[in-house]
């Protein structure tokens, strides 16, 4: 049945391709969609994730208790990054731009000369499963599904949560969050936290599958950023529906006429996309809402 | 009452990068009581409450709240000790809604259950547009969220900037009424910084005259009853 | 300065738009020039190259000084013009060659094309009220769809005329700069006359831009940049200030591929990926964007701070670059070069900036 | 007398820094030996090292500090190509003289340029053939997407056509992509017996370990991978099992020789992870630059070096075997190793082929003894023929 | 002949009618004032007048001509100048500078440096002229933003709640310069909430509410409507709308 293995194939390929943009811009959406940080240390944070995830699972810790692992210890890096750094740089978005180009700088360096060229890595688990003529890593649908979960629960948290609410008056307009009685800086703190966690869980969940440098957090960060602006102001109501449009056009081209169609086809439907919705998926959603 | 201030400033001096605003206030705030401070524009009103407030360190001077230095601490310690502030320009969290705006005011005392219904009481328009994003409300709509997002937190003390501005006459009076009557029912003590005389009769019992970032005048009771006595010190 | 003189646009070179005004800024600016004019006779070849390739460079910074740092709009694909003018050029003088001052022609042509590209990107974004971080990411895009797109050109189909692109290896052979000369055409390959080539149209490019920016047009988009309804209101397109603004920054953009492209007499995709792209934004922020002096400044230093982290950094090199970002951008909240410049006027005053603790006056961007 | 000076410009941090800082270490070890032993013709070697970081415009940049500012006589640069074409010319602009110790596409026909690594035509000819016999006729090709991926595979086409194979397929993948869901369907539903895959730099090896998970196990050939970045070492077995590659060295080559190199190699540098064939193309560059120069007696000057190259006899035993350089393209010859990848992922040689030419260039019409035409060709872009 | 007219103005955002079927003229010439309650939809007339965003349907004539469809900013060449509710100013520019961007439209050199130093006399902002006008205060921003519109030297001058923010002098003083410009031959449509500034320089004044145009007519009739009372007003409204003394008592407590 070659039309069935096609369309499953397809899906496949299309989940396969939104789980990864919705992951790499889970915790970008949150330090740069809510909090206005152009992280470009994001692909660190992630790649921190990574190495920390398969460090510990070498140590005999099952992978989701280390993907836990990697993604707190990317939130605590983050936590401490925003104290020392990010928190003086909150009036002035842009020279963020500077900053975190620097810590990524030395991040990816700093590995370089801690830990080597590189780390090996762990295979990934679950094995595979035939349907029809085509075989698929198990796993992968595990990453479909995770996407899903974390797009859910921050949806929950940011939304109804009474951090959520405190969290983006902060944001919004911190000093009078301020003055209502909100400590600004502990919010921060902990909302740079979170999307930092995020990136090391990205970047845990993924470890298994891919090669181990320092330098590996590159191979995020565009579509990281993409995705998110894409989405628009909204960073829940965007980034799900970014990454599904997203992904569906890249695993289509990609499918139709080859991987580099595929990257190409993204970056152009980004740029049609905005030009169609010149405040992200989210602006129009919330237009029609409203 | 003004044996025993609920807030009382000293020397304070405050400013912008350097620039000096704040030149030595000195003031007492009586617990309980609505007092009004006013003075030209740019004479430094907004920038004593933001001081007060704690948006602004002082560069001298000593803040003392309930018999607390205040000086040294955060704004959002300040905001939890009670004091709230409705600043000039609103600043309303646009892209939340207008419940989820009352929400981040509990914080001030960190009620746990919220009296959202008394605010709905005193602006009927606040309930109708729960759901509606507060930065597409009107002027007004959005003063008056600012004064609700306040009070719903319970404070001891409100710093209101200028609450009049851009509402109606009808609501006008209505604040002035809540004002009142919260100060009667509940002992709270307002700060008012106002340019609409008749707010101020009609809520101050004492009335401070602020002249470059020095206080020149007080005004009695007595004098507020003379509408001519407050236009002179307004456009002094 | 007498009013009717013709030369009385040159009061424009100062104004509220620039840092630097009076005889004392202009008696160091002469200075720098004289200095810089000399400098090719007190050192060696390697330097004198060196130094033509910095300045290569400063023509794309100051172009997004003006894109970013006056009209407001971050631009995240300058590379994509600096590519786009640098491969033109190539695909020119491959075809065409360096006699009859061509290569002049082709510098021309180039610029010329990134300006025309410019002009469509530009109307395309900006007519389409397309601006912040929107902005950022579609040029990003479209400098990332250039190099993926020529990273891959590598095949023998990929040709215009003679001129292989060449893919990711990229393109090389193409001539230097050649300017006809009675006798035998001068070859400007990065030597002395090169140099002072180059050092002139810095010169005449920033004073230039410096015109520019406070002229009543510069007004108009510093207007757009801090507040671009009220800009409308007060009946300016904002749309053409920003589109011409774009296409002038990037022909400076593309000005620099061409010189960058004709200096080492090579182009490549990776001049237009990521790194590249976002390599502009770095200097010119952390000179200070506000501003064309700090941005030339600070781009020359940063480039030159970068190069001698690299030679004697060992493998600390990035780690220490990476650690001179973070501490600039903490410090000097204008830029480096920005708050050098302030410097003699706090030393003067003794009097410290405010903390910028708390500005509740400041809209959250 | 002067110490000689050669610059080094590799990439010791950035992407490539994981196959490159190796490349360093060579040149280091192959210095001291030859300073300890008294140095070329009398005159100690002295290195001018660069970190270029991995972005060519440190080459740009470099090139000319160490031609122009540190003046030294020769310069062992580059590990991608891009790498490489960004210097050449100002190589050629400065008349240097420079080595590059990497393996690539071929076609450089440049009288600046040694190079020491080895070309196509000595990995393919030699492998495919091979593993046609052993698996089947069908042939899939994955490469990166940019000049070494494309010319690289348009050699395996024309070999595989040349042996009455059949391609079944050829895809590009663009640098920089690690995520293969796509390609290994495609793969899977093409069903061939030897999935070329000519995969280059650290994201895309993680179609390896994508690839297993999906369970997609077909006999693997390469030119690039295992010699360069050691994705046995790196990898957990089984992702690279059933893989072949060509290779003129790797540290798992078993010959005495070769085993006192690695032997040495640890001792100076106990912490390497993996010396792979870059770091003994380096290693040997730099012998082979000691009996240039001795046989110049003692002139460093490019022309006299390649007056003796012109001689066709310049040789050295590397640890891979005797390698030795044509005058005509001036490339090497190499002993090629077969190295298979177990589901251990340790190493064994199922076949050595020793002393193999880089013939294409020569035989196509590259003659460097007689015009240098400065240029990069490919089978499909070839030399005129004069 | 009627200089501004919008005919059958209707905007709605979502499920809200936020102005219903507005037919507003104004007489070339004409100080007319708008007043209503919080919400009813005053500053979106301006804004469907300036074009900010498009109307649900109807159209605005300005000058004879249907410019439903202009940018803003031609409309603005065309004449029109506004004053946000919101002070909108060049927040890192200087005061001085705020105000050449303005007029730069009709004066240089000499004659706009000038102009620009009389207008900061007058504004009362001469003493901040180098100063960055996001340091102002608010009622300077105000005063500030008041200067830039007028010196656009429109034909019809849009004020939207002018004196917010303004003492009772100050507010005395900016109806002063209204009635001037008026004068001069400014048509000016303002919406204010304060009765006095409106009693001070209003021929005509037309109530809005829920959107619609609910009353139209001189200061004092409007003034005397129940209905008005009722919906804006409020009872006992005072000279600037607000309360009565409520009694001694009550203050004193
Ligand atoms: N963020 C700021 N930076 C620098 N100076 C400021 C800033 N905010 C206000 N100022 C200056 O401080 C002085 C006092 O301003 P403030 O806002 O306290 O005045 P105000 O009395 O509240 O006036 P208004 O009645 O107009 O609101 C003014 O001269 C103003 O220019
Ligand atoms: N973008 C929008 N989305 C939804 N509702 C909006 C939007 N803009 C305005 N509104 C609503 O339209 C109504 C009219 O608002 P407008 O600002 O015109 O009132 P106004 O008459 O100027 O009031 P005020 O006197 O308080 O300034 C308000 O109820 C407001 O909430
Ligand atoms: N030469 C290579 N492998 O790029
Ligand atoms: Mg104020
Ligand atoms: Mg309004």
């Amino acid at each position: 049945m070659p039309g069935f293995d096609a369309v499953i194939g397809f899906l496949y390929q299309f989940g396969d391709a939104a789980a990864f943009l919705v992951l790499c811009a889970s915790g970008l959406a949150i330090i740069f969609g809510m909090m206005g940080v152009i992280n470009l240390a994001h692909g660190e944070f992630i790649m921190g994730g990574a190495y920390t995830t398969v460090t510990v699972a070498k140590l005999g810790v099952p992978l989701p208790l280390a993907v836990l692992c990697g993604a707190l210890a990317a939130g605590a890096a983050g936590m401490v990054l925003e104290r020392l750094v990010i928190r003086h740089l909150y009036g002035r978005p842009l020279d963020t731009i500077v900053a975190t180009w620097g810590v990524s700088l030395i991040a990816s360096q700093g590995t370089l000369i801690l830990l080597g060229p590189s780390l090996s890595d762990i295979s990934t688990p679950l094995g595979s499963v035939e349907i029809g003529a085509l075989s698929y890593s198990v796993y992968r649908f595990v990453l479909m599904g995770v996407a899903a979960a974390i797009l859910l629960g921050l949806y929950v948290l940011f939304n109804f949560t009474r951090f959520g609410v405190l969290a983006r008056a902060t944001i919004q307009v911190p000093h009078m969050a301020e003055t209502l009685g909100v400590d600004t800086r502990l919010i921060y703190s902990l909302t740079f936290g979170i999307g930092a966690a995020l990136a090391g869980a990205t970047g845990g969940l993924y470890a298994p599958t891919m090669t181990l440098v320092p330098t590996m957090g590159v191979q995020f960060i565009t579509e990281a950023f993409v995705t998110v602006v894409v989405g628009g102001g909204d960073v829940f109501l965007g980034t799900a529906p970014a990454g599904i449009v997203l992904g569906f056009i890249k695993s289509g081209m990609t499918t139709w006429e080859g991987q580099l169609a595929g990257q190409i086809g993204l970056l152009v439907a980004v740029i049609l996309v905005i030009r169609v919705l010149p405040r992200g998926i989210s602006g129009l959603m919330l237009r029609e809402r409203a | 009452m003004a044996e025993d201030p609920l807030l009382t400033i000293a020397g304070l001096r405050a400013g912008y990068g350097g620039k000096p605003v704040l030149q030595g206030i000195d003031l007492a705030i009586p617990r309980g009581e609505i007092t009004a401070v006013i003075g030209r524009n740019g004479v430094g009103k907004s920038t004593l409450i933001k001081a007060i407030i704690g948006l602004l360190p002082p560069s001298a001077g000593s803040i003392r709240f309930g018999g607390r230095e205040i000086g040294a601490l955060t704004a959002h310690a300040r905001a939890r000790l009670g004091l709230g502030y409705v600043p000039q320009g609103r600043d309303v969290f646009p892209r939340m809604s207008v419940e989820e705006n009352l929400k981040v005011g509990m914080s001030i005392r960190g009620a746990p259950n919220p009296d959202y219904d008394a605010i709905y009481g005193y602006f009927p328009i606040l309930r109708e547009r729960r759901r509606q994003a507060a930065g597409t409300l009107s002027g007004g709509q959005q003063q008056q969220l600012a004064i609700g997002r306040v009070l719903v937190g319970g404070p001891s003390l409100v710093l209101l900037d200028e609450p009049s501005e851009g509402i109606q006459p009808s609501i006008v009076q209505d604040i002035a009424r809540i004002g009142v009557d919260l100060n009667r029912r509940t002992g709270l003590t307002i700060v008012l910084v106002e340019q609409n005389i008749d707010m101020i009769r009609a809520m101050a019992q004492r009335c401070f005259v602020m002249d470059k970032g020095r206080v020149t005048a007080e005004l009695t009771p007595a004098m507020l009853d003379d509408r001519d006595i407050v236009r002179r010190h307004l456009a002094v | 300065m007498d009013r009717r003189s013709p030369l009385r646009f040159l009061r424009r070179l100062e104004g509220p738009q620039t840092l630097g005004r009076g005889p004392g800024f202009w008696g160091i600016a002469a200075l720098a020039v004289a200095l810089a004019a000399a400098y090719p006779l007190l050192t060696d070849a390697y330097t004198v190259g060196n130094t033509i390739y910095f300045f290569d460079w400063v023509f794309m910074a100051l172009g997004l000084c003006l894109i970013w740092g006056y009209g407001g709009a971050l631009s995240f694909g300058q590379t994509a013009f600096f590519g786009l003018s640098g491969y033109a050029y190539g695909v020119v003088t491959l075809d065409f060659g360096a006699d009859h001052g061509l290569t002049l022609v082709a510098t021309l042509l180039a610029v010329a094309a990134s300006a025309l590209f410019a002009a469509v990107l530009g109307y395309f974004l900006f007519f389409g009220r397309i601006g912040g971080v929107f902005l950022g990411i579609v040029t990003l895009a479209v400098t990332l769809v250039f190099e993926r797109f020529m990273a891959q050109t590598a095949g023998p189909e990929w040709h215009v005329g003679a001129a292989r692109l060449n893919g990711f290896n990229g393109m090389s052979g193409m001539p230097p700069l050649t300017v006809p000369w009675p006798g035998d055409d001068l070859v400007l390959s990065p030597d002395v006359p090169l140099y002072y080539v180059t050092l002139a149209l810095l010169v005449v490019t920033y004073l230039g831009l410096r015109l520019l920016v406070n002229s009543s047009f510069g007004n108009v988009i510093v207007a757009i940049r801090e507040n671009p309804h009220r800009a409308t209101m007060l009946g300016y397109d904002v749309r053409k200030y920003q589109l011409a603004t774009f296409v002038i920054g990037s022909a400076l953009a593309g000005l620099s591929g061409v010189l960058y492209t004709s200096w080492g007499q090579y182009i490549t995709p990776s001049s237009m990926g990521l790194t590249a792209a976002a390599l502009p934004i770095i200097w010119v922020a952390v000179g200070g964007r506000g501003d064309l002096t700090t941005t030339l400044v600070g781009t020359l230093l940063l480039l030159g701070a970068f190069q001698f982290l690299t030679i004697y950094g060992s493998q600390y090199a990035l780690v220490a670059m990476g650690l001179l970002l973070v501490v600039t951008v903490l410090l000097t909240p204008d830029g480096l070069v920005t708050a050098l410049f302030r410097l003699p006027r706090r030393l003067g005053r003794r009097r410290p900036r405010a903390a910028d603790a708390v500005d509740p006056g400041r809209e959250a961007a | 007398a002067d110490p000689i000076k050669l610059g080094v410009l590799e990439d010791q941090s950035g992407d490539f820094a994981l196959a490159t800082i190796g490349k360093v270490h060579g040149i280091q070890l192959a210095t001291d030996e030859i300073n300890a032993a008294g140095g070329i013709a009398g005159r100690k070697l002295d290195l001018v090292i660069y970190d270029t970081q991995s972005d060519n415009t440190r080459y740009q940049e470099f090139m000319r500090r160490v031609l122009q500012r540190d003046k030294v006589d020769a310069v062992f640069a580059g590990f991608s190509s891009a790498s490489r074409e960004a210097y050449r010319p100002i190589v050629d602009q400065l008349n240097g003289l420079a080595f590059y110790n990497n393996q690539y596409e071929g076609g450089v026909c440049d009288a600046h340029m040694i190079v020491t690594g080895a070309v196509p035509e000595q990995q393919f000819s030699t492998l495919i053939p091979w593993m046609m016999e052993k698996f089947g006729k069908k042939i899939y090709t994955i490469a990166a997407d940019y000049n070494f991926g494309q010319i690289s595979a348009e050699w395996v086409r024309n070999i595989v056509k040349q042996n009455g194979g059949e391609m079944v397929g050829e895809e590009f993948i663009p640098l920089g992509v690690s995520q293969f869901s796509s390609t290994i369907q495609n793969i899977q539903k093409a069903k061939p017996d030897i999935l070329m895959t000519l995969l280059v730099g650290t994201a895309q090896s993680s179609y390896y370990e994508q690839a297993n998970a999906a369970n997609l196990h077909v006999p693997m050939g390469s030119s690039v991978n295992v010699g360069q970045a050691y994705e046995h070492k790196r990898f957990k077995p089984p992702s690279l099992a059933n893989m072949y590659v060509t290779t003129n060295w790797i540290e798992e080559v078993d010959n005495p020789a070769s085993k006192a190199f690695v032997a040495r190699w640890h001792a100076k540098f106990p912490n390497e992870p993996y010396i792979n064939q870059e770091a003994e193309n380096s290693y040997l560059a730099v012998y082979l630059y000691k009996e240039m120069v001795e046989r110049a007696k003692g002139s460093t000057k490019r022309d006299d070096l390649r007056a003796v190259i012109a001689k066709g006899d310049v040789c050295f035993d590397a640890p891979e075997g005797k390698v030795c350089i044509d005058p005509k393209s001036q490339h090497m010859s190499h002993t090629i190793y077969l190295a298979k990848v177990n589901d251990d992922h340790s190493i064994s040689f199922p076949k050595v082929w020793p002393d193999v030419k880089p013939y294409w260039l020569g035989d196509s019409g590259c003659d460097l003894t007689k015009k240098n035409p400065n240029a990069q060709y490919t089978p499909s872009n070839p030399p005129p023929k004069s | 002949m009627a200089l501004l007219e919008t005919r059958g103005l209707n905007k709605r955002f979502g499920g809200l009618q936020v102005t219903s079927d507005v037919d507003l003229a104004l007489e070339a010439g004409e100080l007319h004032c708008l007043i209503g309650p919080n919400g009813a939809g005053k500053s979106t007339l301006f804004r469907l007048i300036l074009g900010e965003f498009p109307p649900t349907s109807g159209a605005v004539f300005y000058d004879g001509q249907d410019v439903t469809r202009l940018q803003p900013h031609e409309r603005i060449r065309r004449g029109i100048s506004v004053k946000f509710q919101v002070p909108g100013i060049f927040a890192s520019l200087s005061v001085a500078q705020n105000l050449e961007i303005a007029l730069q439209h009709h004066l240089a050199g000499h004659g706009l440096r000038g102009e620009v130093r009389r207008l900061l006399g007058f504004l009362n902002l001469a003493g901040a002229a180098a100063e960055p006008a996001g340091n102002l205060s608010h009622g300077q921003k105000q005063w500030l933003e008041i200067g830039m519109a007028v010196s656009l030297k429109p034909k019809l001058l849009l004020l939207d709640e002018p004196t917010a923010g303004m003492s009772p002098e100050e507010t005395r003083a900016t109806g002063e310069m209204v009635r001037a410009l008026n004068r001069d031959g400014v048509t000016v449509l303002a919406v204010e909430h304060d009765m006095a500034f409106v009693r001070q320089v209003a021929t005509r004044v037309t109530v809005l509410h829920f959107g619609r145009i609910f009353a139209q007519g001189s200061i004092d009739a409007i003034v005397a409507d129940e209905r008005v009372a009722e919906i804006y007003l409020g009872r006992g409204h005072g000279e600037r709308g607000a309360p009565q003394p409520a009694g001694g008592e009550a203050k004193r407590g």
